[in-house]
């Protein structure tokens, strides 16, 4: 599908912030569409935690602006959502139990590909912080909703996992899926980067 | 004796020696029971006032005495552990939790069954009773206080300062309870006298003491060799015990 | 997009939520012990005389059956919160109403209904007579299921803010009142032999009235905790 | 023997269901804290065995396939 | 290298857990609006009549003393534990026992001093002799301190758990009840005008003990804690 | 100060650790002296966390081997022990006030050397996850200790404060201090590193 076809899944105009008595961004007009990827960039404390959690419906108040999203979306955060008493496996199914119909076996194959086959069966607590985020990362090799907003998704991985991360954003974006992601580090994909801004406020 | 002290800071000593002593005092235990029981519900007569319920005595009497021991058992375990820093110590005062909580729970039970057709209840709030209440709740603090931890080393520490808190509390709690007994108003019911038990019903009920204690021992040493078997699943002793046991 | 059916999800949620609780055993036991300790404590502090315990055996039973509910109700969403479990959850397909009353249901499993069936044997340390027993543990029934629809209240209210403390306790304590003043005149009726139905209507009104509501406010509280 | 006959021994002139249930209860208490370690040993030592098989049946696959 | 004295550093850490408190207002107004709260039940669960309320208002305004303080307790830790400030504390050159001290002697300032004071109000409306009440407020003062260094043992060794609940209530109560015997016995007392000097002596005793002892015991369960 | 010189500021021997039944590492020995930059490097799940608890002296039951340190320690673990309700000036005032007398004027400097001029004064839990972290990071400008245990420093921190970061770390082992530091990125640093590698047991 060619980038920029039909409706955009999810549409931004004046998006305008104010936090603390700072102004973290305004008039931020962009629209998503099937098969971009976006890059939110910014020092620290720039709003793109802030930036995402509008984008995703879960900020409501205090920003100006309009946010239209016309797709599911999956939003993963700075916090991990993995229950500690929970094995891998049942917070997996969990996660992808709202979405659709997973056998045992896709489950245990998406735990797979984030490296934690043999893992299956311990309480969550027990992983490494790493291990931690990889069973949320694990909804992504599940997850059908078109648009993807990932909020700093490689915290705590490992170079491997980097790697993986970025194949799988890359597929998803190939297959005619959506992603905005924020990062410190440089993607390493082989799809146009497009690249988001925000510049003042943050830490110098 | 210090030899014997290295001794039994060894587990795979102890697990043997606690097996060779469970050979034939766990037989023992049960048939002092099996013998006490039958003695005490068949052969005896009745009491004059209470009937025949007073032969709930045979049991309630052990369970309870034999509860308390084992908590100063549990303590004296625990300060040890915490003192002299002895691996065993921890190993023997979890064993002790459970199952002096299960006598005090047997001690609580027969008691309210007994109450019933003696005082017409239940239950009071007489100070013996209402600590042995307190008793249970300090043992399954420990039980499920062990239980909580993952890491069974950091448990039995964590059970140890525990039960070292309530060596220092345990005589206070006893005396503010005899202490509130006394001050409000006496309960309409007292036990019913206790030198002036008949013979006849006095020889069962010390068969039956001396095998409570011996049922004790016989489950702490049991237990201790599970929690063993546990902590040491990792080490040469206990594979080669795996090995030949199969 | 095969989206399983909603009523799916909600026994998942609640599967889960009664999950967690059988893995901590402490949690679900607390209640209980919670409210074993509690009762004790009655008697060590006011006199053992047993006529004097059985006059105010009702209120005592109600009073601490309604903290332990109170306490516990702090903690439904709280884990949740903070690890963010709940984020998904609002943003699942699926209507909060439904994920919310799975919330509310697992919290009253593991809290009212455990504490109503085993409330006769704290009722008998009481000197609670027999004849009240029946009474008693159909009004805690009915009446913790009220606990926990409205304790949910104040938990997602609550739940997002940083200095909120053991704010639910002022927030929910009112409410719980009439559930309160119902409950152990319900007990206190069959202690005198009066009939007990009419207060356990009452009570069945509660009821119905917070499964229609209850949900509506816990969701839209739920919704300004995760925007704070 | 103090009582007559198997009913006279069960009934206790009335307080039959009181001793009973006390002896039954404390018989089953008995029970437990002798069986439940006794199960949890056998099983620790069960697991322990099948451990140490599986891991000379690796070791021995390891040899023979290299 | 010119460490800073041990005693600046407790105070430092004092000064540290009384701004949080104050920060956090409702954490700080939460015992006593607990206190309030629950007290305000008593009249509603066991019936209004005067007589019958100053009977038991002793033992009813200790025990929930007793509640508001465990409530609180639990969270002295916790907060530390989770965002790692903890292992900060145990990395410290200075003895953790005068560190523990100052938690403790936070949580008694911000529950039990503040519980003490306003005590009358309650007692009043619970019909408390005024004779009583210097008695109630001394027993408080004392006992509260006993309870926040047992608490404090209780919350040290159940901060690490993840399945821990609210065991803490279960470690900790039956430790409690020493002091409810004396505390509630010392109002009652002076409810009789019987002497109230010793009850106070004997809280006094075990104040000392625990000052002694309890913070050893505390210093020893964090460290098991982070282990865990 | 060379390299190497005197008595190690941290001796290990023969550590050896077991998790969850898998093998982490083993007859693990190294002594770490003045001069010294290492880097502990592993997948997730490698171990890595654990070491440096064992380390540091946190962890200190389940595992064997010796730990023996001869100088104050700095340890800064994945919690940043940052308190919400306080201001990042309180914040560090207290983490840095029992190792020495601080003015505020120096932990106002060393707020505004991790970014944070002008944040002093609010209330920490109003930061980006980034600016959280950097009120822990800026004990390192006030830190006499010799020696520096830093389990993934770089977590959420944006490429510039990295570069600062590095250059801290640089002066301190210039200083004659020593460095620990664990991350899942290579160290742009102008000293030698030496790196200890964990291997077995993490994720794939
Ligand atoms: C729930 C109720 C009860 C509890 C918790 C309880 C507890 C105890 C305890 C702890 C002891 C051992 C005291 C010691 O060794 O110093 C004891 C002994 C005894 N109990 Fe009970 N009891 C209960 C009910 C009853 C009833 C209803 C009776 C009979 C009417 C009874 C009769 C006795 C007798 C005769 C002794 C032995 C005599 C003595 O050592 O003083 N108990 N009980
Ligand atoms: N409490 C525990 N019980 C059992 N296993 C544990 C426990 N804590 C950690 N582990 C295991 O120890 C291993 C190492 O964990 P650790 O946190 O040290 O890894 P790490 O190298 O720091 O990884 P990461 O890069 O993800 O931070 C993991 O495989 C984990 O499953
Ligand atoms: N609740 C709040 N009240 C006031 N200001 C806030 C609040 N939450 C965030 N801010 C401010 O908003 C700004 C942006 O925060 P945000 O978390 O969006 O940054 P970020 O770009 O995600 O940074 P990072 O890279 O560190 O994650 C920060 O300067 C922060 O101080
Ligand atoms: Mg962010
Ligand atoms: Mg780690």
């Amino acid at each position: 599908m060619p980038s920029g076809a039909g409706a955009p899944l999810l549409a931004a105009s004046d998006l305008c912030l104010v936090r603390g008595g700072r102004e973290l961004f305004r008039d931020l007009s962009f629209d998503i569409h099937r098969g971009q990827l976006w890059q939110v960039e910014g020092a620290n404390g720039a709003g793109k935690t802030s930036l995402m959690r509008i984008l995703a419906g879960l900020s409501r108040y205090g920003f100006d602006g309009r946010v239209q999203r016309r797709a599911p979306l999956l939003y993963l955060g700075h916090h991990s959502a993995v229950k500690g008493l929970l094995t891998p496996r049942e917070n997996l199914a969990w996660h992808v139990s709202g979405a659709g119909d997973w056998s045992d076996a896709d489950i245990d194959d998406a735990l797979a590909r984030v490296g934690l086959c043999g893992y299956e069966d311990v309480a969550s607590h027990t992983l490494s912080a790493g291990q931690h985020r990889r069973v949320n990362l694990a909804r992504l090799y599940l997850c059908r909703a078109p648009l993807w907003l990932l909020d700093e998704p490689f915290t705590a991985i490992d170079r491997g996992g980097v790697g993986e991360l970025e194949a799988v954003m890359t597929a998803h974006v190939a297959g005619g899926g959506a992603v905005v992601v924020t990062s410190h580090q440089a993607l390493q994909v082989d799809c146009e980067v497009r690249s988001l801004r925000l510049g003042a406020g943050g830490a110098q | 004796m210090w030899s014997f002290l290295h001794k039994l800071g060894s587990p795979p000593w102890l697990y043997a020696i606690s097996g060779s002593i469970l050979r034939w005092l766990l037989p023992l235990t049960l048939l002092a029971l099996a013998a006490g029981v039958v003695w005490g519900l068949l052969f005896t007569p009745p009491d004059f006032r209470q009937g025949n319920s007073y032969r709930i005595i045979y049991i309630h009497v052990p369970a309870a005495v034999v509860a308390l021991a084992g908590y100063y058992v549990m303590a004296t375990a625990g300060a040890i552990s915490l003192i002299w820093r002895m691996k065993m110590a921890d190993v023997a005062m979890k064993a002790a939790a459970p199952v002096g909580a299960a006598l005090t729970f047997a001690a609580l039970f027969t008691g309210a069954v007994w109450g019933k057709p003696t005082w017409g209840t239940y239950w009071v709030w007489d100070a013996r009773i209402t600590s042995m209440l307190l008793l249970l709740f300090l043992y399954l603090g420990v039980v499920v206080l062990y239980e909580a931890y993952e890491n069974k080393e950091a448990a039995g520490k964590a059970c140890a300062v525990l039960s070292l808190v309530g060596t220092v509390n345990i005589p206070i709690i006893y005396k503010s309870v005899d202490w509130w007994y006394s001050l409000h108003q006496p309960a309409s019911i007292k036990f019913t006298g206790d030198s002036t038990i008949d013979p006849s019903m006095l020889y069962p009920l010390l068969l039956m003491i001396c095998a409570f204690y011996a049922l004790f021992t016989c489950c702490l040493l049991l237990n201790m060799r599970a929690e063993l078997l546990q902590r040491e699943a990792r080490t040469g002793w206990v594979r080669k015990l795996a090995r030949g046991g199969e | 997009m095969s989206a399983p059916s909603t009523t799916r999800f909600c026994l998942r949620l609640l599967r889960r939520q009664l999950v967690l609780a059988v893995r901590r055993p402490a949690e679900m036991g607390n209640p209980l012990l919670f409210f074993a300790m509690v009762v004790a404590l009655f008697p060590l502090g006011l006199g053992p005389a047993p006529e004097a315990l059985a006059g105010f055996a009702p209120g005592v039973l109600w009073i601490v059956a309604l903290l332990a509910s109170l306490l516990t109700s702090d903690n439904v969403f709280r884990g949740d919160f903070d690890d963010g479990s709940l984020e998904q959850l609002l943003l699942a397909p699926q209507p909060l109403y439904l994920g919310v009353l799975a919330y509310i249901g697992a919290h009253w499993l593991v809290s009212g209904l455990l504490l109503s069936l085993v409330s006769p044997l704290f009722a008998l340390m009481l000197n609670l007579p027999a004849a009240a027993i029946p009474a008693l543990v159909c009004s805690l029934l009915l009446g913790s299921a009220v606990l926990s629809l409205v304790g949910c209240i104040g938990a997602s209210l609550t739940v997002g803010l940083r200095r909120g403390g053991m704010l639910i306790s002022l927030l929910v304590l009112p409410l719980y009142v009439p559930v309160l003043i119902f409950g152990s005149a319900a007990v206190q009726a069959a202690v005198d032999g009066l009939p007990v139905a009419p207060y356990l209507a009452i009570l069945g009104a509660m009821v119905s009235l917070g499964i229609a509501l209850a949900p509506l406010a816990v969701a839209a509280g739920l919704r300004i905790s995760i925007d704070a | 023997m103090y009582f007559d006959s198997v009913e006279a021994m069960l009934a206790m002139e009335g307080h039959g269901v009181f001793v009973w249930s006390a002896y039954v209860v404390t018989a089953v208490v008995i029970a437990l804290i002798l069986l439940l370690p006794l199960r949890r040993q056998r099983r620790l030592l069960r697991e322990l065995a099948a451990d140490e098989r599986r891991a000379r049946a690796v070791a021995a696959n390891a040899r023979g396939s290299s």
